[in-house]
């Protein structure tokens, strides 16, 4: 069945709450409303409020919440408006939840779902990209689905991992992206990366709304005899570094490229992996394409200037091509 | 820095031949009542329906008279820290509404030049701060506005406005603490709409009031009519004594109705149909009104005089916004640091 | 879970042939307390200083009557939160002296096995959560743990404790918030001990009592004096009645006093003399020892043999706990994950 | 004159002080007790309490109101009484300190000292190296000095700087590192990595406490005639990256070390842009040597174990320069 990349979120909670009735999920206006952007619409009707519990606007009681629900046995799956608050959070979640299991071996199940990303003239604090803040603590997972059938199995393992995970949904893809699901019940494991594009030239690599990117810039250099190899992490932390590696050996050139500005994005600890660990069988320096280390802007043309764009991906690819 | 002289409401004041003072105070409420109402209903009901306006849009109909009543009690140098439905704060200032559509339609003709869009716009030399979108977080900031005040015995205040869902984020808690503790001139202003988003009071704070927090900071709260214009005027002014005398944060609980949506894409279907009608019945413009003909202090030609006004003055506004041109993507590296920027842009 | 049986404190029990119920519960009190003095004695003042343990070390000197109070009180299933001055609660759930030491020293004979020290120690089997450093992050947490429990449909409760200084975090603020709006089963526990390491209340907070902001969260509260175990014990019972009955959260503010230093290495000069001898006069165990007396529970022979015989369990578990071995260095790598880590560790 | 590491931080901030008088400090503790490490010992006495806020446990607000004053023309010195802590004021520096320039135009001149780093049996939580968390914040500074003479010069710069400053104070170094520092006064620039040691063979980029241990290492390796170069950053964001490429230029031979955990942390961003920048020069991999993934644990084998050695400096620089 085909469904947006919104509804296949929607469906992979709805389904864990069914399966398992220790899930719940908390949050703000996620009941009567069904969140800020309907992910979890009906589920006040269908599962009643001592499993869709409204929160008022708290998100470190949120996350700190969710944290205490989990080492009591419950599977919470909590959900920042945007993920943008998430900073609000910041302590619990790298301090508390990720350290818990390390400290006293106590486990914390979670799933904390984040709205993330720009492209809709959300301005400086509705379009950030923070996986790389949570791409630097031990004890987090950090996920970041592409395509609808991803962010139904991703969602789902999230909720199932006995470890704290960070969700990370780009809101351009809610409704634009849509894919064919299967009927029958699947997951898709958090820590692999998969090839989105088989290609022999050169590897991009790459995560959520970026895939949609690379895939155009990939099929116009196609027409020029380029052969892309796209490959997306879908989980930022821990890293599959061995994917990565792989398609570099095979490629031998690589562009890292995500939304999230360049200076600490998550792509320059893959482009250090790749400089450590496939040195030798680079043909080319490691290229990174992000946006630049400045705040999202809101007014249309400088939010169009700040995103990593279709023909940006294409001049660089040219230029490593031909090195 | 040279205050900042608020825009007169020339008919209003002209008009008041009236002796009795209030009369002309009632002029100038009116006139950034019907601004507010007039710049936002533009921008919510008509441009965002045209896809003139990108992005979030708040508005404040029904709560307008706690800005417009704020905003008159504060002094040109004291620091306003508005919320997200505070319009009338700027107005007063003098932001003209040419700048605020401009802004919303990312303009360099807005106060943030395409930067940041909609209310969250400031402008340090109108001693007005920009919120961030996490709510609550200006209140420690508008603490330690207080205490550059006080750190240099100028008898200027802070005014600081949330919601009442805001009154839950821990920066509500630690920046009233902070400045309760240092003695810090600020005036809380609250607006208890009663709905945060689509989560009702009941879901929000298990006590009655947001003024039932002050005795945790031991600081003095009052609640007043958020549609009562004259009212709150009064409450402010207090508060605002009470801080510029030295005695610390005051708190002025303004309860009112949200008039609308959370944002311009809510329909607010979760809001029960008769505390529409209900609220709609204190609209705080229309109460005004009522008051002034009742009290003889203006004539209904007067009144349409002042609304025709400012629709001419709104409509000049957009097209002078439509006309502002959109920054050149070159302005996209500006201004991240004091010095232009060479790392991390190539 | 089988609910975890406390240590018997035998001498108290078996003296107490007394009529009085009174006089068990005052036994069990005094084991308590002394144990929680002497354990914490050895490691501030003999351990620390002979640099047998390493970090930050904190007690409750003088404090002792709250978590005694209040862990006696606790079923075993109900879920605890000590803070840092709380060591009695995890003497009272049967942690062993041995394992107390043995984490302070970072062996493997300690509860978190050398990852981590000092009070940073919890067992979920014994319901007991570590907290972490971060003041009044716990209160969140054991909202979070409340709700469970309320999920779950269980007659469990929460115990959270935290101290003044504690109140002046958003966490808390959100944490209660969210228990009262939620109405869980939380009982909150405040050592209002008068200072925050070396910050008065006065620098702390604009209300004379923590208790002064339940109103701001619809809860009720009580103040006791933080140094009368028997007085603490009701002021809890009535908590935990409260908390149990679905009532919602409940909040004790137990006045007493820090005496020693914010921690091993502060001398605290900035504590008023007259404070350390007026304080020192209302001692916990002091009190209740001649409470004991001028009751005839116990004779001095009776009191002095729990003493003795507490001293050595004492001296026993510092031998054990310095005969525990220190973790293997490949356990660095252990536990980040449920699964073995392979990324980011060779 | 000879001073620790911790007396040149303190000489910094009393200069200035005395300078300007719209330099103030605000934290825990700060006043009578002159903070939990002595930094501000004497200035309660000599500034008073209007230029010395004592604070109640609030980072966020401690943070809020150093932008607050800072907006109006101030220049707040707060302190993080440990740098862990910064985590629950992390809402204010990223999302309201670092933006208000970029969006309105609005300076804040502010300082946020942060003592940080492990080595002191402190555990999970007194222990950490936050950097990372802020090195990819436009609009902050991130700035992590090492010596004392540089620690006295960057405090110095940080104050008078017209951005926000986190400026990160190595624990570790407090009271074991003395310098000599002029009697005259100076500043050291932020944003201006120095060569700590001149070597030939292979670069060892660092900063902070690390640069001890790549001395240490260099010493041993030059009796076996390898050749250490060291770069201290000093700030770790923005980069100097000329410097560090005409480093690497130089020895075509780069190593990344930090104290700081692997994954996310500085020293990826500096090993991509060594790979993208200064691809052709190299002659080997770029290595890094980090902390594991892991939380900083408390007992001391197992933190000895955590953090990056001399014997492992050695062992790589040896591997890299046969490489
Ligand atoms: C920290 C944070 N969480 C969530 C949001 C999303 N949000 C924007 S406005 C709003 C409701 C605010 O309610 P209230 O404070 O009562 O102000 P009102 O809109 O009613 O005037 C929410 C939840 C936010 N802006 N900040
Ligand atoms: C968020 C945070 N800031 C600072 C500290 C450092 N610190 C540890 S204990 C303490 C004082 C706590 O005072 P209080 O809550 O009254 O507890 P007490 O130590 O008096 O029992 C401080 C400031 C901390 N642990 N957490
Ligand atoms: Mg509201
Ligand atoms: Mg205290």
């Amino acid at each position: 069945m085909e469904v947006t990349y919104l509804e296949a979120i929607r469906q992979g909670i709805w389904e864990e709450m069914e399966r398992d009735p220790d899930v719940f999920i908390i949050g703000e206006d996620i009941g009567v409303y069904g969140g800020a952007f309907k992910v979890t619409a009906g589920m006040l009707d269908h599962f009643g409020e001592r499993r869709v519990v409204d929160t008022p606007i708290s998100e470190s009681a949120i996350a700190g919440a969710s944290i205490g629900a989990a080492l009591m046995g419950l599977r919470p799956v909590a959900e920042m408006q945007f993920a943008d608050f998430i900073t609000c959070a910041y302590d619990q979640l790298v301090n508390f939840a990720a350290k818990c299991r390390y400290r006293w071996g106590a486990a914390v199940p979670m799933v904390v779902r984040a709205p993330s990303g720009g492209g809709t003239h959300g301005g400086p604090f509705h379009s950030q990209n923070p996986e790389a803040w949570f791409a630097h603590v031990p004890g987090l997972k950090v996920v970041t689905p592409a395509t609808a059938y991803d962010a139904k199995g991703l969602i789902k393992s999230a909720i199932r991992d006995n470890d704290p995970v960070i969700f990370f949904e780009h809101k351009g893809l809610y409704r634009r992206i849509k894919g064919n699901i299967p009927d029958e019940e699947y997951t898709v494991p958090i820590g692999k990366a998969s090839v989105f594009r088989e290609g022999t030239d050169i590897s991009v690599i790459t995560y959520g709304a970026m895939v949609y990117v690379a895939r155009d810039a990939a099929d116009e250099l196609a027409k020029e005899g380029i052969s892309i190899e796209i490959v997306d992490l879908r989980t930022v932390f821990p890293l599959d570094e061995a994917a990565v590696l792989a398609s570099v050996r095979k490629t031998s050139k690589a562009i890292l490229l995500h939304e999230d500005i360049l200076s600490g994005g998550v792509g320059g600890e893959i482009a250090a992996r790749i400089a450590e660990k496939a040195f030798d069988h680079l043909d080319g320096p490691v290229v990174r394409i992000a946006a630049p280390d400045t705040p999202v802007p809101f007014s249309p043309p400088l939010e169009q200037a700040f995103l990593p764009s279709v023909p940006k991906v294409i001049e660089k690819a040219r230029w490593l091509y031909n090195y | 820095m040279a205050a900042v002289k608020p825009i007169e409401p020339p008919i209003g004041v002209e008009l008041s031949s009236n002796p009795d003072p209030n009369a002309e105070l009632a002029f100038r409420f009116l006139h950034y009542l019907l601004m507010m109402r007039e710049v936002e209903d533009r921008i919510e009901r008509k441009l965002y329906r045209q896809g003139k306006i990108l992005g979030g849009v708040y508005v404040g109909r029904g709560q307008e008279a706690i800005p417009v009543a704020s905003g008159m009690v504060a002094e040109p140098d004291d620091v306003l820290f508005p919320s997200h439905r505070d319009m009338a704060l700027y107005l007063i200032r003098g932001v003209h509404p040419r700048q605020i559509f401009a802004q919303y339609m990312g303009r360099i003709g807005g106060l943030t030049r395409g930067k940041d869009g909609n209310m969250h716009m400031g402008d340090i030399k109108l001693k007005i701060v920009a919120i961030i979108s996490a709510m609550a977080a200006s209140v420690p900031v508008a603490a330690g506005a207080a205490l550059a005040l006080k750190y240099k015995g100028k008898k200027d205040i802070v005014f600081v406005f949330f919601g009442d869902g805001a009154t839950s984020r821990g920066d509500w808690h630690e920046g009233i603490n902070l400045a309760a503790v240092q003695r810090l001139p600020v005036v809380l202003i609250c607006n208890n709409n009663q709905y945060a988003y689509s989560t009702p009071l009941s879901k929000q704070m298990a006590c009655e009031n947001v003024a039932d927090r002050a005795s945790g900071y031991g600081m003095p709260a009052e609640i007043v009519d958020g549609n009562d214009v004259f009212a709150i005027h009064e409450s402010v002014r207090r508060a605002a004594a009470h801080a510029r005398a030295g005695l610390g944060p005051y708190l002025v609980e303004c309860k009112t109705f949200r008039m609308t949506g959370h944002s311009a894409h809510d329909p607010a279907n979760y809001v029960p149909k008769h505390l529409w009608e209900e609220w709609g019945r204190k609209d705080p413009i229309l109460r005004l009104e009522k008051q002034m003909l009742d009290k003889g202090w203006a004539s209904q030609g007067d009144l349409d005089r002042v609304r025709s006004d400012i629709r001419s003055e709104v409509d000049e506004a957009v097209e002078w916004a439509e006309k502002s041109p959109y920054p050149e993507p070159s302005e996209l590296l500006d201004n991240v640091y004091e010095k232009p920027q060479t790392d991390g842009v190539e």
